[in-house]
C-alpha cells in the first residue's frame, strides 16, 4: 500500500556527530535511513538524548549532516544551489519547537512573530493583507485575533505552543516536522494541540515528522513511528503495528513504561526491563534495519530476523 | 597564550615607538657623535624590525633591557624592587574588598529589595563612586593625619599599608558585592535552594552551605584579571601613599619615553593576565566540580 | 478508619503582584491519612504548588494567606513560627521537587546533601549521618552505593538524580511526603521505574504521600485517593477508582478524555485556557470551557455535592434541579468498566 | 604635644627631607637631574664647594693658580681627603672623572658644561681622543686644566657635580652597576649615601667620618623620602614626619604668614617662545601684543603665589651681580615684561592688519605639570579676553613631547623655561644665538650673536666689557621681544625653625647641608 | 454556605451561545516588554530617583552650554581667586564667604576686598572663576566623554560581539584572542598614544577610552549570543529562511538590550573615572574646558586649605557614579525576565 504513495522526504544513511575529532565527539545520530510518504505523520519516539531533536533539525537543514543525504521532493537538501531554491525549501519545509517558552522571541508581539515567515516570503502585499493574514492564522490555531498585539510572557504554555504552529503555517508549508511539541504541555493541553496538527493536518494536506517520547501520544498520532535508541533507529512500522506488536525489546520496553489513566490496568502492569548491552555491534556482523514483516522493519544481524519473525509470528496466533 | 605575550609584545613594542620624542632629557645640548652612540648602546639606531627582534631575543633570556630613567638600572631589577609593594597591596586590597564585597553582596541578596539591600549597594556604591585618589586624600587628612589611627604616608609595617589598602580596595568591594548580590539572588532562586529549604536548614545554614560557594564560583573569572590590574600598581594610591611601587612607576616611564620600562611592565602586565587565565582554569576546576570531574573523563 | 495527619480547612491564599491580587487559592479543603496516597491534579497554574508550598511554609514572599488553616496532627502550621516550621520540614515533612537536574547543589558531594537533614534534624554526627545516607542510597537502588556517596550531581544520570533526590526527602522518615511533579522531568522509562520506587518505599517506610501531577496515568497508578485542582479550586475529589470510573465534574470528564488510553481513537481536548486568577470568575471557574455550562455556573459557586462517602464534585450538574447530560462516550465506557469491575470484585 | 619628640630629633641631628623625585643616578657623568646633583653635591665634593650664594668655598683644591691669560689653572689638592672606601682623592681622580664624562660613548648629557677645556668639544663630537682634554695631573696633588678660550665662570663650574671626581677603581669595579645603588659608589663629600637601592623612594646621607673637614659637619643623618604629592608632603610635615616639604601654589598662598613659609627662588626663568619660522610670529607687533596683554603681576601674586616674581627678563634675578648690581636690573627692558592693555591691543590690530588677516588661531604649548597648566591657562584668558581675533587652544604634554615639538618646531607658542647651570648670565643669553640647539623659535639677530660672540672672546677676559656685552645682548632680545619672558620661578618650603645653616643655591646644585644643623 | 445559594428557575438553562466567555482571556493589562520593565523600575525607588537625578543632570548640564561655554570660561578674575562658597542669607560657616583659616572662620570675601554685590554660590577657583559654573561645565564634559565613550560600546562593542558569537568556530576564536590582546595591553599605553598621536584635548580623550573600553562589551555580547544562537525562536527564524543579519537585528539586539543597557550603566562610571585619572596623571581635558576629573584633582590638591574646593565637584560626582549605579542594578532587575513576577 505503502508503495504507491509519494515519498516526500528520504533520509538516507545519515550521520550527525558533534565535536568531531574532539575528545568529546557525540554521535547524536548515527546511520539513520527512513522515509515519509506524502500527507501521512510519521513519529519518532526514543528516550531523551536519542538524538530525535537532532534528526529533525539535520532534515530542516540547522545542522551540515555528518555524512549520508537528506532528499526532499526528490532533491538533495544540502545541494540547494540559488538562494531562490533555497528560501522555496524554507517555505515548504517548516518546525515546531519543543519548549513553548524558548520558542518565541520575547521582545516581539506575537503578530511580528507570526508575520516573520509572511515578511521573509513576502507573502502579503500590504500591512493591511499581512494583519488579516495573521490574525486568521490566529484563528485557525484557535486564539483571538486582539492577541496579535501581546507578548509572548502573556500567553500559557499551550497558547504559546499554538502560535508556534501559527507561525510555522504562515508559510504555508507542506512538511512540518514538530519536534516534541506536547511534551512540555500540560495533559489537557496536548490534546488541544494534538488535535489542531491533526485538523491541520486534514485540512491542508501536510507531512509531519513527529517528534515525542512518549508513545501513547505518538501511536495516536502517527500512521508510521520509529524508535530511537542511542541515535540509532531500531524500529520501524505503523503505528498499530508497532504498538501492538513491538519486535524490539526496546520498543517493549518503552511501551510498557507508559502510564495509563486506568487504575485497574495500572495495578496489573508491569514494566519490560531493556538491556541495552545485548545489542553490542560487532563489525563483521552489523546490525541493520531490515523488513521482519512487509512494513515492519527492525534493526538487526542477519542472525537475528529468524527469531525476530517468530516473534511477530506469535503476536499474529495471539490475535 | 604563548602566542598571546607575543603579539601583546609586537604590538606594544611598536605602539610604543610611535611616541614622539627621544627618551633623553638634555639632547639639544648632546653632540651627534654622543647621541649616536648612546642610540647605539640603547640599540635605538638600527631598524625598527632589527630593534624589535633584539628586544624579543632578550625577553626570552629574561633581559628587558635598561631603563633610561634610572641610568644603568636594568629593568628587570627596576621591576623586580617595584612589584613587590604593589604585588602585596594589590593582594591585601583584593581580599579587603573580596571579602567585604561577599559579606555586603551576600547580605543585599538574602535581603533582597528590602532597606538592607539598598543600603548595602548604596555604602559599596559611594565607596566607588569617590575616585580612588579623592577617596586616598580623605582617608589621609581625616583618618591618619586629624585622627592619627595609621601613618600618613611610607612603606614600613603592615600599619602603612592600611589606608592604601582601603583606598584601593573599595573598587574591588563595589565590584565583588554587585556580582555576588546578582550570583546570589539568582542561586537563591535556583531549585536546590528550594530543596535546601525543604530540608529544613537554617537560613545562615543556606547560605553558607549552598548559596555562597555556588555564586562565589563565577567571581574567580572577576578576581583574576582584577588581581593582576590591582597588583600592577596603582598610580594614584601610589602616588598619594609615596609607596614605591610600580604602577607609578609605569606612568612615569610612558610620561618619559623610557621605552624598556614600559614594555617590561606591559610584558609583566600581560604575563599575569595571561597565567591567572591559566590559573583561574586551576582554580575553576578545584572549587566547581562539574568542571574537575568532567576533565578526568569520569 | 486511619489516623489523620494532615487536615486543611479552607485554604486561601492570595499573591500581591502588579496587576493585583492573584487569587492562587481559593477555599481549599483536603486531608490526608496516615500511609495513604493523595494525588492532587490539576492543570498548571491551577495551585498545586502553591497548595503543598504552604504546607511547608514556603510559600513566596509576597504571598499572603488569607484564610483557613492546615492542621498537621493538632497543630496548626500556618501559625508556626519560621524556627518552628525549619524543624518541620525535612523531618516531619518533606518534599521532592520537578526537577532533578536542578534539584541538587552542583557544588556539595551527594553524601553530604542526603545527611543533611539527619545532622540538622536528628543532630547526628557527620560520620553517622553518611552512613545512613549510604543506607538510604542502596535503597533507593543506587549501585556501588559506597564509592559514588562521594560523587557530584554532575556525575548521575537524571533518574539517578531523582533517586538521591527522594533519598534526601525519606531519609528523616517523614510522616508526610510531597511529590510535586517527580517524574514530570523524566523520560517514561525511568517514570514507571521511580514511581514503582516510591511505592516500593512508602510500604517499607509508612509515610503519607501528597503526589502532585497532571498526569493522570501517574495517578492512576500511584494513588489512593484523588483530588482535582482547577483554578485555585478543588472541584473534584474521591478514592482513586471514583475518580476515574465515576467522575462527575465535566473538567474531570474532560482531563480523562484528553488522554490516549490503549483503546482511545478520538481525544476530546477541553478548549481554551483556564481563567486568569487575577480576576477568577464568580461562579463555577470552569464555566468559559464547559460545554455543559448552565446559567448558575456563570453567577454562583457551586458546593460540594456528595456522591459518595468519599467521594465530592463541586458541580451545578449534580443538584437535584439540574438538568440530567449525558457524559461523554469515554466517561461512559467507563462507568461501564467500574460496573464490571465491582461486578467483578464482588465475586 | 610633639615636644618631646622634636627635642629628641634635634639632639639628634638627624633632618627628615622632603624630596620630589626618585634619585635616578649616582654616576655624575650621567646625571641630569636636580635630585641628583643634589646628593652628589652632598655625598661629593669638588675643587670647590659653592656656599651661601655661591660664593667659591675650598672643596678638594687648597689653592688654584690661574694664568694670566686665563686659560690654565692649576690646582693644589687637599692631602687629607679620602673616598669612603678608603683612597686617597687625588688628582688622577678628577682626570679619570673628567675624562670620562666628555668621552661620547659614556652618553652624558652634560658634558657640554666642559666646553671650552682644551679638545673638550672635539672629544664628546668623537673626533678626538678622550686622553687629549686639558686635564692633566701633575703628581696626586696638583692638577692643570688648560682651556680653550677664556671660562669667567670656571670656578663656579668647580663646584658643579659634573666636575667632581671619580674613583677609578670603583667606577670599574661596578661596571655597569656604578651608581646605581648607595653601595655600589664612593664618597669624599660631608655625606655618604646610605639605604638607597636604585629606585627606591626613600634613601638617607649619614655622615662621612672620612671627610676632610667633618668636624664641620653637625648632621649626623639626613632621611630623604620622596613624596610626589604636596600634600602628603604637607601632612608629614604637620605631624613632624619631615622638616622641610615642599608646596604648591595654594598651599603657598595659604600658609603666606607662617614664620616657617621659605620661599626659594631659582635661577629660572619661564617665558614664551614664538615660532619665528611663521609667519604671524616674524610679526614683532604681534609678539609684543601678546607679551604686553599679560598681567604678570597678577599672575604670580594671585595665581602661582609661590614666591615666583614677575620676571625682569630671561636673566634671572639675583643670581649674577658686578658691582654690586645685580644683572637683571641692568639689562631690564621695561616694556618687554610690563602690561599695557590698550596698546596691547592698538599693536595686535597694527599687526593683524599687516598680516592681512581679522583672526589669530594658534596653540599654546606647554608641560603637563600644574603650574604649567596654570600658566597657560591664565595666559589664555589674558590674551582671549583681550585681544579680539585671538584664539588660543592650550597643549599640554609630558615633558618628553614637548621637548619633541619644540626641537622640532612643531609649535605656534610655547612656554617654556631655563634654569642656569651655573651662576652667569651666559647661561641664558647663549640660548638665542642663531645657530643654538635651543633656540626652538628660530628668533635670529645678527646684533645679538656678534654681542654674545665678543663677551666670549674678546671680552671674555674683561670682566666689566663682557657684563656690558651680556647686559647689552639680553637688551637686543627684549626689545625685539624675541621671547617674552614671564616670572622668575620660586619654590615655596616649609622648614621648620629649628633646621639652621641650609645652604640654597638658585643655580646648579641647590642645597648643600654640610653646614646645616638643628637647634 | 448553603444559604446563600438562590436559585432562580432558569438558573440551570444552558448558557446560551452568545453569553460564552471567552475561553482565552487574559486578565491582565496588555504590557510591552518596555512597559513591563518601566514597571519594575518604578517599583525600585532608589532607581527611580536616580534616574530623575540623571535627567536633571543631563538638562542642566546641556541646557547650560549658551550661558557657559568657550567665552565665559576662558575669562579670569585672579582677585577673585578661591573665594568660598557665598550664598546671601545663609548664615551658615561655609556658605557665607567664610573660610576656615588655621581653626578660625575667616570672612574671605572681606579679606579680598570683594564688592559686597559679587558672590559665588559654590565659591571661585585659582584663577577666580566661578566654581558652580565650572562643575555645571565639567559635569556636561564629563557626560559627553561617557556617553561617546558608551556610543563606542554600543556600536563597535555589540557589533563585534554579535559576529564573533554568531559566526562561532575559528572566526569567533581568532576575535576573541584578538580582545585578549587588546585587553592586555595596558590601556594608559593607549591612551597617552592617541593623546600625543593626537591633538590632547577632548576627541582624543574619548578616542582613547573607546579604543580601550568597548572590550568588555563584545565579551559579554558574545556570550549572550552564545547563547541566544541556540534559542529555539532563532533556529525558527532560521528554518524561515531569514538573513543572518536580520536574525541578529531582530532577535538578537533586542534581546541583548538589557546586557547592553546594563552595561552601558557600567561604561559611563567607568569613562568618567578614567578621565579623572587622566587628569591625576595630567593629560587630562585642556583649558579652558574642565570635567569633573579636572575639578577634582585640582581640589584635592588644595583640600587640606580648600577643602570646598574638592567637596563641591566630588559630591556631583559621587552622586552621578551612584545614580548611574543604582539605575544600572535597577535596570538590569528591571529587564532580567528572571526577577520577574
Ligand atoms: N550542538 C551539539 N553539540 C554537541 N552535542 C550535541 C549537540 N546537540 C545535541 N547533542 C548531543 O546529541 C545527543 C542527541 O541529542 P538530541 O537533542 O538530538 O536528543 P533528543 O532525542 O532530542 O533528546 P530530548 O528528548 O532530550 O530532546 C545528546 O547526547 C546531546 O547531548
Ligand atoms: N510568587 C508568585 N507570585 C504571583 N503569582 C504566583 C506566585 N506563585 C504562584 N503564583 C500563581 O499561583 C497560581 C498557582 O500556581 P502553582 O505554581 O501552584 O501552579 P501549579 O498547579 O503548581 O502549576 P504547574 O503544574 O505549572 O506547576 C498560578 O496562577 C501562578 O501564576
Ligand atoms: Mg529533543
Ligand atoms: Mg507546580
Amino acid at each position: 500500500m505503502s508503495e504507491k504513495r509519494k515519498k516526500i522526504l528520504e533520509v538516507k544513511h545519515l550521520k550527525q556527530y558533534f565535536n568531531v575529532g574532539k575528545a568529546d565527539e557525540v554521535r547524536a545520530v548515527d546511520d539513520v535511513t527512513f522515509d515519509v510518504y506524502e500527507g501521512e505523520t510519521f513519529g519518532l519516539v526514543g528516550e531523551s538524548g536519542s538524538g530525535k531533536t537532532t534528526t529533525g533539525r539535520s532534515i530542516i537543514h540547522l545542522y551540515e549532516p555528518t555524512d549520508g543525504s537528506i532528499l526532499f521532493e526528490g532533491r538533495d537538501i544540502s545541494k540547494l544551489k540559488t538562494k531562490a531554491e533555497f528560501l522555496k525549501f524554507r517555505r515548504e519545509m517548516q518546525m515546531i519547537f519543543q519548549d513553548p517558552y524558548a520558542s518565541l522571541n520575547p521582545r516581539m508581539k506575537i503578530k511580528d512573530i507570526v508575520a516573520e515567515g509572511i515578511d521573509i516570503h513576502h507573502l502579503a502585499k500590504n500591512d493591511a493583507e499581512r494583519s488579516k493574514l495573521v490574525e486568521d492564522l490566529l484563528e485557525t490555531v484557535g486564539l483571538n485575533r486582539d492577541h496579535s498585539s501581546r507578548y509572548p510572557h502573556e500567553f500559557s504554555g499551550g497558547q504559546r505552543q499554538r502560535i508556534g504552529i501559527a507561525r510555522a503555517l504562515a508559510v504555508k508549508p507542506k512538511f512540518i516536522i514538530a519536534d516534541e511539541p506536547i511534551s512540555a504541555l500540560d495533559v489537557s493541553i496536548q490534546a488541544q494541540v494534538v488535535n489542531l496538527l491533526k485538523d491541520l493536518q486534514r485540512e491542508h494536506g501536510l507531512t509531519y515528522l513527529f517528534i515525542a517520547h512518549d508513545l501513547s501520544m505518538v501511536k495516536y498520532i502517527s500512521d508510521r513511528i520509529g524508535v530511537m535508541h542511542y541515535g540509532k533507529l531500531l524500529e520501524v512500522g505503523t503505528a498499530d503495528e508497532i504498538y501492538a506488536h513491538p519486535l524490539h525489546a526496546y520498543t517493549a520496553s518503552l511501551i510498557s513504561a507508559v502510564p495509563v489513566p486506568d487504575p485497574e490496568y495500572e495495578r496489573n502492569r508491569k514494566q519490560l526491563p531493556y538491556d541495552a548491552s545485548a545489542e553490542q555491534d560487532h563489525p563483521d556482523n552489523p546490525r541493520k534495519l531490515r523488513e521482519i514483516v512487509p512494513g515492519h522493519f527492525v534493526r538487526c544481524t542477519e542472525d537475528e530476523v529468524a527469531t525476530y519473525r517468530k516473534k511477530a509470528e506469535e503476536y499474529k496466533q495471539q490475535a | 597564550m604563548i602566542l598571546t605575550l607575543f603579539l601583546v609584545a609586537t604590538i606594544t613594542f611598536f605602539l610604543m615607538k610611535l611616541m614622539p620624542g627621544t627618551p633623553y632629557s638634555n639632547q639639544q645640548k648632546m653632540t651627534a657623535q654622543q647621541i649616536q652612540i648612546m642610540n647605539e648602546q640603547y640599540g635605538l639606531n638600527k631598524p625598527m624590525w632589527v630593534q624589535y627582534l633584539i628586544y624579543l631575543g632578550g625577553m626570552l633570556h629574561g633581559d628587558l633591557g635598561v631603563s633610561f630613567q634610572f641610568s644603568n638600572q636594568p629593568v628587570s631589577y627596576l621591576i623586580a624592587s617595584r612589584i613587590g609593594a604593589s604585588a602585596q597591596l594589590g593582594i591585601q586590597a583584593m581580599i579587603f574588598g573580596v571579602v567585604l564585597g561577599i559579606i555586603i553582596g551576600s547580605v543585599a541578596a538574602v535581603n533582597r529589595n528590602t532597606w538592607v539591600d539598598t543600603l548595602c549597594t548604596v555604602l559599596s556604591i559611594i565607596g566607588k563612586s569617590v575616585p580612588n585618589f579623592v577617596l586616598a586624600v580623605l582617608l589621609q587628612f581625616y583618618i591618619a593625619l586629624k585622627l592619627g589611627w595609621f601613618p600618613i604616608a611610607d612603606w614600613g609595617g603592615f600599619s602603612y599599608t592600611v589606608l592604601p589598602t582601603i583606598a584601593l580596595g573599595v573598587g574591588p568591594l563595589a565590584e565583588t558585592a554587585r556580582f555576588i548580590r546578582t550570583g546570589m539572588v539568582d542561586v537563591l532562586n535556583s531549585d536546590y535552594i528550594e530543596l535546601a529549604k525543604a530540608k529544613g536548614l537554617t537560613r545562615y545554614g543556606i547560605v553558607w552551605h549552598h548559596a555562597l560557594r555556588n555564586s562565589l564560583i563565577p567571581l574567580v573569572t572577576l578576581i583574576g584579571p582584577y588581581t593582576v590590574t590591582l597588583m600592577t600598581g596603582s598610580m594614584v594610591i601610589e602616588n598619594i601613599f609615596s609607596i614605591p611601587g610600580i604602577g607609578e612607576q609605569f606612568v612615569k616611564s610612558i610620561l618619559t619615553n623610557d621605552y624598556p620600562t614600559i614594555m617590561g611592565v606591559t610584558m609583566l602586565f600581560s604575563a599575569g593576565l595571561v597565567a591567572v587565565i591559566l590559573i583561574t582554569d586551576v582554580i575553576y576546576g578545584i572549587i566547581d566540580p562539574r568542571i574537575r570531574l568532567s576533565g578526568s573523563g569520569d | 478508619m486511619a489516623e489523620r495527619i494532615l487536615d486543611v480547612k479552607n485554604l486561601k491564599i492570595d499573591f500581591h503582584t502588579y496587576a493585583g491580587e492573584v487569587k492562587a487559592i481559593r477555599d481549599v479543603s483536603f486531608h490526608l491519612d496516615k500511609g495513604e496516597t493523595l494525588a492532587i491534579v490539576g492543570e498548571s497554574g491551577s495551585g498545586k504548588s502553591v497548595t503543598t508550598k504552604s504546607l511547608m511554609g514556603l510559600l513566596a514572599n509576597n504571598a499572603e494567606v488569607t484564610g483557613g488553616s492546615i492542621m498537621f496532627h493538632d497543630q496548626d502550621i500556618l501559625k508556626k513560627s519560621e524556627k518552628e516550621m525549619q524543624n518541620i520540614r525535612g523531618k516531619d515533612i518533606a518534599m521532592i521537587f520537578q526537577d532533578p537536574m536542578t534539584s541538587l547543589d552542583p557544588t556539595m558531594r551527594i553524601g553530604q546533601q542526603i545527611a543533611e537533614p539527619l545532622i540538622k534534624h536528628k543532630h547526628v554526627d557527620k560520620k553517622k549521618a553518611w552512613a545512613q545516607a549510604l543506607e538510604l542510597m542502596k535503597l533507593v537502588g543506587i549501585t556501588d552505593a559506597e564509592e559514588r556517596i562521594k560523587n557530584y550531581p554532575h556525575q548521575f544520570s537524571g533518574g539517578q538524580r531523582q533517586r538521591i533526590v527522594i533519598a534526601i526527602a525519606l531519609v528523616c522518615y517523614p510522616e508526610i511526603l510531597i511529590a510535586d511533579e517527580p517524574t514530570t522531568a523524566l523520560d517514561v522509562t525511568i517514570q514507571a521505574q521511580i514511581l514503582e520506587l516510591m511505592k516500593e518505599l512508602q510500604e517499607k517506610i509508612e509515610t503519607s504521600i501528597i503526589f502532585i501531577t497532571h498526569d493522570l496515568g501517574v495517578v492512576a497508578g500511584m494513588a489512593d485517593r484523588v483530588a482535582v485542582m482547577y483554578a485555585g479550586q478543588i472541584v473534584e475529589y474521591g478514592t482513586v477508582d471514583e475518580i476515574f470510573f465515576n467522575p462527575q465534574h465535566p473538567y474531570t470528564w474532560g482531563l480523562l478524555n484528553s488522554m490516549p488510553t490503549l483503546s482511545s481513537t478520538k481525544l476530546e481536548a477541553i478548549p481554551g485556557t483556564p481563567p486568569d486568577l487575577l480576576d477568577p470568575p464568580k461562579g463555577d471557574p470552569f464555566v468559559a470551557r464547559n460545554p455543559y455550562a448552565m446559567k448558575i455556573d456563570a453567577e454562583q459557586r457551586p458546593p460540594f455535592f456528595k456522591v459518595s462517602e468519599t467521594h465530592y464534585a463541586a458541580t451545578w450538574l449534580l443538584h437535584p434541579d439540574a438538568p440530567k447530560v449525558t457524559p461523554p462516550d469515554e466517561i461512559i465506557r467507563r462507568r461501564q468498566t467500574f460496573k464490571d469491575i465491582m461486578a467483578h470484585r464482588a465475586i | 604635644a610633639c615636644g618631646s619628640k622634636s627635642s629628641s630629633s634635634s639632639s639628634k641631628q638627624v633632618l627628615n627631607w622632603d624630596q620630589t623625585a626618585e634619585l635616578p643616578t649616582m654616576d655624575l657623568s650621567k646625571a641630569t637631574d636636580r635630585v641628583s646633583f643634589d646628593t652628589l653635591n652632598n655625598t661629593n665634593e669638588g675643587l670647590y664647594r659653592l656656599g651661601k650664594d655661591s660664593k667659591v668655598e675650598p672643596g678638594m683644591a687648597t689653592k688654584t693658580v690661574v694664568s694670566n691669560d686665563g686659560l690654565k689653572y692649576t690646582f693644589t689638592l687637599r692631602k687629607n681627603a679620602k673616598w669612603s672606601n678608603g683612597d686617597k682623592v687625588t688628582a688622577k681622580d678628577f682626570v679619570y672623572s673628567w675624562q670620562r664624562t666628555v668621552k661620547p660613548s659614556t652618553g652624558s648629557q652634560y658634558a657640554y658644561l666642559f666646553s671650552g677645556i682644551q679638545n673638550a668639544d672635539d672629544i664628546t663630537a668623537g673626533k678626538k681622543a678622550p686622553s687629549t682634554l686639558g686635564v692633566k695631573a701633575d703628581g696626586d696633588y696638583k692638577l692643570v686644566v688648560t682651556l680653550d678660550k677664556q671660562i669667567p665662570y670656571f670656578k663656579l663650574l668647580m663646584g658643579f657635580a659634573s666636575f667632581f671626581p671619580q674613583n677609578q677603581k670603583t667606577v670599574e669595579k661596578y661596571g655597569s652597576k656604578y651608581g646605581t645603588a648607595s653601595k655600589y659608589m664612593v664618597y669624599n663629600g660631608p655625606f655618604k649615601l646610605t639605604k638607597w637601592t636604585g629606585s627606591n623612594l626613600s634613601w638617607t646621607m649619614k655622615k662621612n667620618n672620612d671627610y676632610w673637614d667633618k668636624k664641620n659637619v653637625k648632621l649626623s643623618a639626613i632621611n630623604n623620602k620622596v613624596n610626589k604629592s604636596n600634600s602628603t608632603g604637607y601632612n608629614l610635615y604637620q605631624s613632624d614626619k619631615l622638616d622641610m616639604t615642599y608646596l604648591n601654589a595654594e598651599q603657598a598662598k595659604r600658609l603666606a604668614d607662617s614664620k616657617e613659609l621659605v620661599t626659594r627662588r631659582g635661577a629660572s626663568t619661564f617665558y614664551l617662545e614664538y615660532n619665528q619660522t611663521k609667519k604671524e610670529f616674524q610679526n614683532k607687533k604681534i609678539r609684543q601684543a601678546l607679551s604686553l596683554v599679560i598681567n604678570r603681576k597678577q599672575f604670580t601674586d594671585k595665581v602661582l603665589g609661590d614666591g615666583s616674581t614677575v620676571a625682569k627678563g630671561l636673566v634671572a634675578s639675583d643670581m649674577s651681580k658686578h658691582n654690586g648690581k645685580d644683572f637683571a636690573d641692568e639689562a631690564e627692558v621695561k616694556e618687554a615684561t610690563a602690561t599695557d592693555t590698550a596698546k596691547a591691543k592698538k599693536l595686535w590690530n597694527e599687526g593683524l592688519k599687516e598680516l592681512g588677516v581679522k583672526e589669530l588661531s594658534f596653540a599654546l604649548l606647554s608641560d603637563d605639570t600644574d603650574k604649567a597648566k596654570d600658566s597657560t591657562e591664565f595666559i589664555q584668558s589674558q590674551i582671549e579676553e583681550n585681544l579680539s581675533g585671538a584664539k588660543v587652544s592650550v597643549t599640554n604634554v609630558p615633558f618628553k613631547t614637548r621637548l619633541d615639538r619644540s626641537v622640532k618646531g612643531n609649535f605656534d607658542v610655547v612656554i617654556t623655561a631655563w634654569g642656569a647651570d651655573f651662576a652667569d648670565p651666559i647661561s641664558f643669553l647663549d640660548l638665542f644665538t642663531a645657530d643654538n640647539t635651543y633656540n626652538n623659535g628660530k628668533w635670529k639677530n645678527a646684533e645679538y650673536d656678534k654681542l654674545i660672540e665678543s663677551s666670549k672672546t674678546t671680552n671674555a677676559g674683561d670682566t666689566s666689557k663682557r657684563w656690558d656685552d651680556l647686559v647689552q645682548a639680553q637688551k637686543v632680545l627684549l626689545k625685539d621681544q624675541g621671547i617674552a619672558p614671564i616670572y622668575q620661578q620660586a619654590e615655596a618650603t616649609m622648614v621648620k625653625s629649628k633646621v639652621k645653616g641650609v645652604i640654597y643655591n638658585s643655580a646648579g646644585a641647590n642645597y648643600n647641608f654640610k653646614d646645616a644643623y638643628i637647634k | 454556605m448553603e444559604e446563600k445559594i438562590k436559585l432562580s428557575p432558569d438558573s440551570f438553562e444552558a448558557l446560551p451561545k452568545a453569553e460564552e466567555l471567552d475561553n482565552e482571556k487574559i486578565a491582565a493589562p496588555s504590557l510591552t516588554f518596555v512597559q513591563d520593565a518601566w514597571r519594575r523600575l518604578k517599583m525600585n525607588k532608589g532607581a527611580l530617583v536616580s534616574l530623575v537625578v540623571i535627567i536633571l543632570m543631563i538638562i542642566v548640564a546641556f541646557g547650560s552650554t549658551p550661558f557657559i561655554n568657550h567665552d565665559s570660561l576662558v575669562k579670569s578674575a585672579p582677585k577673585y581667586a578661591n573665594l568660598p562658597a557665598k550664598i546671601p542669607g545663609v548664615p551658615i560657616n561655609g556658605l557665607n564667604g567664610k573660610l576656615k583659616v588655621s581653626g578660625e572662620w575667616v570672612d574671605e570675601y572681606k579679606e579680598n576686598n570683594v564688592p559686597a554685590n559679587k558672590y559665588f554660590v559654590l565659591g571661585t577657583d585659582y584663577l577666580g572663576h566661578s566654581l558652580a559654573q565650572r562643575i555645571v561645565y565639567g559635569t556636561k564634559i564629563s557626560l559627553i566623554v561617557a556617553l561617546v565613550a558608551t556610543f563606542f560600546d554600543l556600536t563597535l562593542g555589540v557589533a563585534y560581539g554579535i559576529f564573533s558569537g554568531w559566526r562561532g568556530g575559528r572566526v569567533d576564536n581568532i576575535m576573541q584572542r584578538i580582545i585578549e590582546i587588546i585587553s592586555s595591553i595596558p590601556s594608559l599605553v593607549i591612551v597617552v598614544l592617541m593623546l600625543i598621536v593626537l591633538k590632547p584635548g577632548m576627541t582624543s580623550i574619548i578616542a582613547a577610552i573607546a579604543i580601550s573600553s568597548w572590550t568588555t562589551m563584545a565579551r559579554m555580547i558574545r556570550a549572550e549570543t552564545l547563547q541566544l544562537k541556540s534559542q529555539e525562536y532563532v533556529l525558527a527564524a532560521r528554518t524561515l529562511g531569514e538573513s543572518p543579519w536580520k536574525i541578529a537585528w531582530k532577535h538578537l539586539v533586542p534581546n541583548l538590550s538589557s546586557i547592553i543597557i546594563i552595561q552601558t550603566m557600567y561604561t559611563i562610571p567607568t569613562a568618567i573615572f578614567f578621565e579623572a585619572f587622566l587628569s591625576f596623571i595630567g593629560i587630562g581635558i585642556s583649558a579652558p574646558q574642565t570635567s569633573l576629573g579636572v575639578l577634582l584633582n585640582d581640589g584635592q590638591k588644595n583640600f587640606q586649605f580648600l577643602p570646598y574646593q574638592m567637596w563641591y565637584p566630588a559630591i556631583v560626582l559621587c552622586i552621578l557614579m551612584i545614580a548611574f549605579n543604582l539605575l544600572g542594578d535597577g535596570l538590569r532587575d528591571a529587564f532580567d525576565p528572571k526577577t520577574r513576577r
